[in-house]
């Protein structure tokens, strides 16, 4: 089986590989919502980190405890929670993003029975000078709370292993990355957000071997179809993969990526130092950030910019989920620089199910605007 | 004593006839333009059915969006009051009520005497209702009654997302086009509507026993499905349509 | 039921001075930078009274402005239409839509003026991503520079961690510095602790009006609150704000004594959680046929702080101001000032725990002796709303009635008004009450 | 059976003086839409004939229907087009064409072709969908934005309103011009409530005219808070079965204070003019 199946293999089931790592090696699972949770801090505790998502299923279980207008990936992670599909989760954490996660996190922790329930205060205050430092004292707390929970110490030897595998994971889907900027890239949009994806469920050791096997095929590889239009997807929350393929399929690769199940969660690495936790703490502050932790446009515009120049993208396909105020702020002005720089958007917003129907049209009349010039 | 209750629904209207508890007639007519003139004109065959006049009626009350503009009218009280009153009254052991009309669904929660404790009504959405039921049997192409039975026989799921009667219209059509079968596409259409519905009605607790009200009670398919979201076996008085009518009449009659 | 008892009645002696008072704040907008003074953007919960450590100032907070602006249907529908226009989405906060779309068409409200333009622009991100971001398009528009401070502490059950009230104590000192470099002018230690202290003691002052709608019949009713907040909300520096709230405060404190009512049918008294629908006050005067009146509504007491809840004896009591607190250090410095302010917004803030949150509404219903909740569901309004449904179980647990209705509330064009009266008349109907005959 | 107000007679139409058999290219374009259902048979560059039927519940017979009435009264048959280009909704499932290529794509080229080449911003207002568009020169899209979530507002939501006050949909225009002074618009668009809405407004006492003059002013309102987004540059047109309902379209120029182009022979075509001006461009490049 190729690396690229074997990830399709594990995301299709999650919580089967989740359960079986816990057999297989008596450790414990922990869940994170949103990519503000330390990887590290808890793989160091001997932990797998998994984070939790949803599944794009119709469910009528949330509207009692969330609003109707909080975003449907929101209602989504809910849903699996009330359902119980988590239910092997030992703890369950969160570090401070937007108000509608925050919804679901209040709720989990009063109506879902998961043994650790643990909110990290994040400084959303990314340009201040003291966020560091916060964030360290909030790290303090979350370290002994998961030393609680397996009741073994975490040591500076443990974080460091796991900052190093980490910051490997992070190098070779950057390699991988890399590669989509070849003419022809040889792995499409919907197969390296199943990477990403399984890097944030799966343990990061076997994740780093796949990863490993993954760089040995792709030199060889070409895609069975044309590489059409090239396109970058940025937006908020974003695992559908379903609706990648879809997408793709009518004649276009999406060769790069600014959202949270992409480069948005792995793009920068730890610099080892000192003192772990201030370095575990800086890099979260100081990442590529999400628009809900950030009050300034210019730092997250000049990053997308960049790698929409670097990439050689010919269109943008901008999307939010429905509700979605933190992106919402953000897209107007977005889709006004990319018209500055004469690279095409479309816009669409997501719900839990979307109209695949009104989509399709959508995207193809986006892809036929730059297409038929050839008629 | 005989009182009289009538239910100015959005769709219908209904009137129903209470001699000392005993119900001596029943009549419907469409709201239409003028809900005033019907609802005098449904009052009139009431009594005509009743075989009773206007000076035999001690009170009339009024219930439903409408209830407002019936002057003649003793009082008015709510539709919620009503569906809680002529529910307990033909089944004391309900606790949780829905109502499905042509515009309009509500879940209600009351006690033995039938007083409300918590109701819960669909904002601004008329996915969860008749008026849905009936613009998708348009799209079908077939009638509501056809609808329902070949419902009932669906063996497989479709899926149905768009919660937005035109939309979901649409959605309808294009699942003709891929060919999936017409009872599965019905089943489809009912599951969503229950499954709005029920999504609404679990806001307020849902207690054994759980019935089901308005008009839409009359369609064994949404019956058949909202106990499968509810989890749970609902019950459907006689005359399910009849029931706020019924209500107000009892109300009258106290 | 005694359904015609009537209480004494009769209007406010200080209304008048109030409305002179709220008209004024607004209008210094149009002379501000005239008289030289700085024009800063700020939202309700901005500890604004530190400005006046730079001179004098004029404050304009968004969510009040907005507010004023719903309030008045044909002014607010052509902001949110040319809001939309520019390519922004209509499920977003009201008042910011409010507030933005006014920005765009150059229109001030109050005037009718064009729309001021800001020295810069300074929030507490209260409201995730919220505010700070609206300032951000602000900042962008007017070419404005702005600032934030984040403090939207998550109140731990047990009180925030040290590092918590470091961090924020820290951004408001980083900010003065800041403040000094975009204006270019010298920070005043000693004017900033004065205008603060004035700060404090109106916010208590506040509190202590709110609490004393206790009482049975309610000297205030709901709206003339909201006529009055922007006293508290605008002008909590000023010293004149503090004459007219201890004014005010004994006031009621008479009316009490004289049982004189706010509303003369009062039988049944609901109590709310949020801000109320702008666009539809209305609603208020028409439950007052039934005979409800409105006592109360929970975040106007803790937005800024005015109120502190004892817990444990299940009581509210207003807050004293920090420097009377035990273990609480005098203002002698700029740091002392600062850790201050952090400590004091740490202990009342926006969100705190929701367990927390649970008990105290719980504390100010009994207070002020609440027949009911009605709970608003703001479609704007995410943080508000996230956890209603939470809330409605606790307190129904609590054997508290609770009523409901959905809407965007500084969105005229987004409430269903004769379903929202036909259910609250459900409501009220299932609690017995009916209609009042006519008067 | 009873009266059906939503509906629009149906018709075809051929060019009494062009020969096909004489064309060089003879092709055709097919919209199959959520409410209607075009064709139109290009020979050379000059349209032979077209019919506007009414969409039926599957995409192929509708097709098949369409094609039928535009080739009834002529000698063509179906295998004497050359190339056919699907369009609209159901593009996907037209079983004689040979590409399909967005409605978007089509109704531009289709203005294009009608209008000319000044043409830079197109409003389609259909039964499902309300699209803005932005072209250059030659008919290519570059620009657009369509509404979702709703259907509010759409050709759809006319036809319930038609049917609720029982009068024809070709005369709700004219007959919402046709009132004293211009009522305020209904608050909501959304077609199951506009209904209880326009309700409530006859049982007010509101002559039918004000109610239909209601409903039209509040979707031109609609319409125009969706152009404003996209923004509009000259010239301006309208293509697609509500630019047809002059009670909508006056009220959008009117708002928008421009002129729009009249489209000849009918703006209802454009989508599948525009797939038929494909077809002839993808024949030719077949061809070379
Ligand atoms: N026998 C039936 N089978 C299926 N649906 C029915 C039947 N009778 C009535 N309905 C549906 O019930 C709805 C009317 O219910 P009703 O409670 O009278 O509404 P309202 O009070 O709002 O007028 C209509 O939408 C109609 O389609
Ligand atoms: N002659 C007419 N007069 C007024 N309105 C019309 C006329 N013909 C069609 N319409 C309107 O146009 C709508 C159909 O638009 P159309 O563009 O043909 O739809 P589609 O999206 O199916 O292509 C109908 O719903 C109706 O409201
Ligand atoms: S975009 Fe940000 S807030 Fe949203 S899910 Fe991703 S990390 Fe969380
Ligand atoms: S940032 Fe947007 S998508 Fe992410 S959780 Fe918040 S509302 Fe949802
Ligand atoms: S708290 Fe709510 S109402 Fe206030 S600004 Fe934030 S979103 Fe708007």
């Amino acid at each position: 089986m190729s690396a690229i199946e074997k990830f399709h293999d594990i995301l299709a089931n999650r919580h089967q590989y989740a359960m079986d790592w816990k057999e297989r090696t008596g450790g414990k699972v922990v869940g994170g919502l949103c990519t503000y949770v330390p990887l590290e801090i808890v793989y160091a505790a001997g932990m797998l980190p998994v984070r939790v998502l949803g599944t794009h299923e119709v469910q009528d279980v949330t509207d009692r405890y969330l609003f109707p207008t909080v975003c449907p990936f929101c209602r989504d992670t809910l849903a699996q929670g009330l359902k119980g599909r988590y239910d092997y989760l030992d703890g369950l954490a969160m570090g401070r993003t937007c108000s509608h996660i925050q919804g679901t996190f209040d709720n989990w922790r009063n109506y879902i029975s998961t043994t650790l329930v643990y909110y990290i205060w994040f400084p959303c205050h990314r340009e201040s000078p003291r966020a560091v430092d916060c964030l360290v004292g909030e790290y303090t707390g979350f370290k002994e709370a998961l030393e609680k929970l397996t009741g073994k110490p975490i040591t500076d030897d443990g974080l460091d292993k796991a900052i190093e595998l980490y910051n490997t994971n992070r190098r070779l889907m950057k390699q991988v990355y890399e590669l989509r900027k070849n003419e022809d890239p040889p792995i499409t949009g919907a197969e390296a957000m199943e990477m990403v994806v399984t890097s944030q469920l799966m343990d990061v050791v076997e994740h780093n071997k796949l990863l490993e096997e993954l760089l040995e095929e792709l030199p060889d590889r070409k895609l069975d179809r044309e590489t059409g239009l090239r396109l970058m997807m940025i937006g908020s929350e974003m695992d559908d993969i379903e609706f990648v393929q879809m997408m793709e399929e009518l004649g276009c690769t999406i060769v790069i990526d600014e959202h949270c199940s992409g480069s948005r969660f792995f793009w920068d690495e730890v610099v080892p130092g000192e003192d772990r936790l201030a370095a575990i703490a800086s890099r979260y502050v100081h990442r590529w950030p999400c628009p809900a932790v950030s009050s300034n446009f210019s730092d997250r515009f000049d990053r997308v910019l960049k790698i929409a120049q670097d990439w050689n993208v010919q269109g943008a396909l901008v999307y939010q989920q429905k509700f979605c105020d933190p992106h919402e702020f953000d897209i107007p002005l977005l889709q006004q620089m990319f018209k500055e720089h004469d690279i095409p958007t479309l816009v669409l917003e997501f719900d839990v199910t979307i109209p695949f129907g009104q989509f399709r049209t959508r995207i193809e009349a986006f892809l036929e605007m730059a297409e038929l010039e050839v008629l | 004593m005989i009182t009289a209750g009538i239910d100015m629904g959005a769709q219908f209207i209904k009137v129903v006839i209470l001699d000392d508890g005993k119900v001596t007639a029943r009549t419907i007519i469409p709201t239409g333009f003028e809900p005033l003139e019907a609802a005098k004109k449904a009052l009139d065959n009431a009594m005509k059915e009743a075989g009773i006049s206007r000076q035999d009626i001690k009170s009339i009350v009024a219930t439903g969006a409408g209830r407002k503009s019936v002057d003649f009218a003793d009082s008015s009280i709510t539709e919620v009051t009503a569906d809680a009153r002529g529910t307990i009254h033909l089944n004391p052991s309900v606790r949780t009520i829905v109502d499905i009309g042509a515009e309009e669904a509500r879940g209600i929660s009351c006690d033995a005497q039938g007083k409300v404790l918590d109701f819960a009504k669909n904002d601004k959405c008329a996915a969860g209702s008749g008026a849905f039921v009936e613009s998708m049997a348009r799209a079908l192409e077939i009638k509501v009654p056809e609808m329902i039975a070949i419902s009932l026989k669906s063996t497989k799921e479709a899926p149905i997302n768009a919660t937005c009667a035109v939309f979901a219209e649409s959605e309808v059509v294009s699942l003709i086009h891929s060919k999936i079968e017409k009872a599965d596409i019905a089943h489809a259409v009912h599951d969503a509507i229950a499954s709005r519905v029920s999504s609404m009605v679990r806001r307020i607790p849902v207690e054994k026993d759980v019935a089901l009200i308005g008009g839409v009670a009359n369609n064994a398919a949404i019956v058949d499905v909202m106990q499968k979201h509810l989890g749970t076996e609902i019950v459907v008085p006689e005359n399910p349509q009849y029931v706020s009518a019924l209500g107000a009449a009892l109300s009258a009659a106290s | 039921m005694t359904t015609n008892m009537k209480y004494k009645t009769k209007p406010l002696d200080c209304w008048q001075w109030g409305k002179e008072l709220r008209l004024e704040a607004y209008q210094e907008f149009l002379k501000g930078h005239e008289e030289g003074k700085l024009m800063v953007l700020g939202c309700a919960a901005t500890p604004y009274g530190m400005l006046a450590g730079l001179g004098d100032f004029v404050f304009l907070a968004g969510e009040p402005y907005g507010a004023s602006v719903a309030a008045d249907p044909p002014f607010s529908i052509p902001c949110m239409e040319t809001y939309e226009a520019k390519g922004y989405s209509r499920d977003m906060c009201g008042y910011m839509r409010n507030f933005l779309g006014s920005m765009f068409l150059d229109k001030y409200y109050f005037t009718g003026g064009s729309f001021p333009k800001f020295d810069f622009a300074w929030s507490v991100r209260h409201c995730p991503a919220g505010h700070p971001k609206w300032h951000q398009i602000v900042s962008e528009y007017q070419d404005i520079p702005m600032n934030y401070i984040d403090d939207e502490t998550m109140l731990a059950v047990d009180g925030d961690p040290e590092h918590r009230i470091d961090y924020v104590a820290g951004q408001y000192l980083d900010t003065i510095e800041w403040m000094e470099k975009v204006t270019g002018r010298t920070y005043d230690d000693e004017k900033g602790i004065e205008a603060m202290r004035t700060y404090f003691r109106n916010e208590s002052l506040w509190g202590e009006i709110c609490l004393l709608n206790g009482a049975i019949p309610a000297p205030l009713d709901i709206k003339s609150m909201f006529a009055l907040m922007p006293i508290s909300m605008l002008r909590r520096h000023e010293k004149i704000a503090t004459d007219f709230l201890t004014t005010l405060r004994d006031e009621m404190k008479d009316r009490i004594a004289n049982e004189i009512a706010a509303v003369a049918t009062e039988r049944y008294r609901m109590c709310m959680l949020t801000p109320p629908p702008w666009s539809f006050l209305k609603v208020f005067r028409y439950l007052e046929t039934f005979g409800v009146v409105f006592v109360g509504t929970y975040v106007y007491l803790i937005n800024s702080g005015e109120v502190k809840f004892l817990l444990d004896e299940g009581e509210a009591v207003p807050a004293t101001v920090p420097e009377e607190r035990p273990g609480w250090p005098e203002m002698k410095n700029r740091e002392d000032l600062c850790r201050t302010i952090a400590r004091w917004r740490a202990e009342h803030p926006f969100q705190s725990h929701l367990d927390i949150r649970k008990k105290e509404y719980i504390i100010i219903y009994n207070h002020w002796h609440g027949n009911a909740y009605l709970l608003l569901m703001n479609r704007g309004c995410v943080p508000m709303t996230t956890s209603m449904y939470d809330f409605q179980r606790d307190m129904q647990a609590h054997g508290i009635p609770v009523a409901m209705f959905e809407g965007n509330f500084a969105d005229c064009r987004d409430i269903d008004e004769t379903g929202v009266l036909d259910r609250l008349e459900a409501f009220l109907e299932g609690q017995g009450i009916q209609k009042l005959p006519s008067l | 059976m009873t009266t059906e107000y939503f509906r629009w007679t149906e018709y075809a139409w051929k060019n009494p003086d062009k020969d096909w058999q004489k064309a060089d290219t003879l092709v055709a374009g097919i919209d199959v839409g959520s409410v209607s259902s075009q064709a139109v048979v290009l020979a050379d560059d000059e349209i032979y004939c077209y019919s506007n039927a009414r969409t039926g519940s599957n995409s192929p017979d509708s097709a098949k229907n369409a094609l039928g009435m535009a080739l009834k009264d002529t000698d063509i048959k179906q295998e004497n087009l050359q190339f056919v280009v699907g369009t609209g909704y159901g593009r996907v499932n037209i079983p004689m064409s040979n590409k399909a290529i967005t409605e978007i794509a089509c109704h531009a080229r289709g203005a294009n072709y009608m209008g000319g080449p000044t043409i830079r911003t197109i409003l389609d207002m259909g039964g499902q969908d309300l699209k803005g568009i932005h072209c250059d020169e030659r008919g290519k899209v570059t620009q657009f934005l369509m509404n979702d979530k709703c259907a509010a507002g759409t050709g759809r939501g006319m036809e319930v309103m038609a049917e609720l006050l029982q009068v024809p949909i070709v005369d709700v225009g004219q007959m919402s011009l046709d009132v004293e002074e211009e009522p305020p618009p209904v608050s909501s668009t959304c077609v199951i409530f506009a209904k209880s809405e326009a309700i409530g407004l006859l049982r007010k006492g509101w002559t039918k005219n004000m109610v239909l003059a209601a409903y039209c002013s509040a979707m031109a309102h609609r319409v125009v808070g969706l152009l404003e987004r996209i923004g509009i540059e000259k010239d301006f047109t309208i293509t697609g079965g509500i630019s047809k309902n002059i009670g909508v379209t006056s009220r959008i120029l009117k708002e928008l204070k421009v002129d729009s182009v009249p489209l000849k022979p009918d703006p209802q075509i454009a989508g599948a003019l525009g797939a038929s001006v494909f077809a002839r461009d993808l024949l030719l490049k077949s061809r070379k």
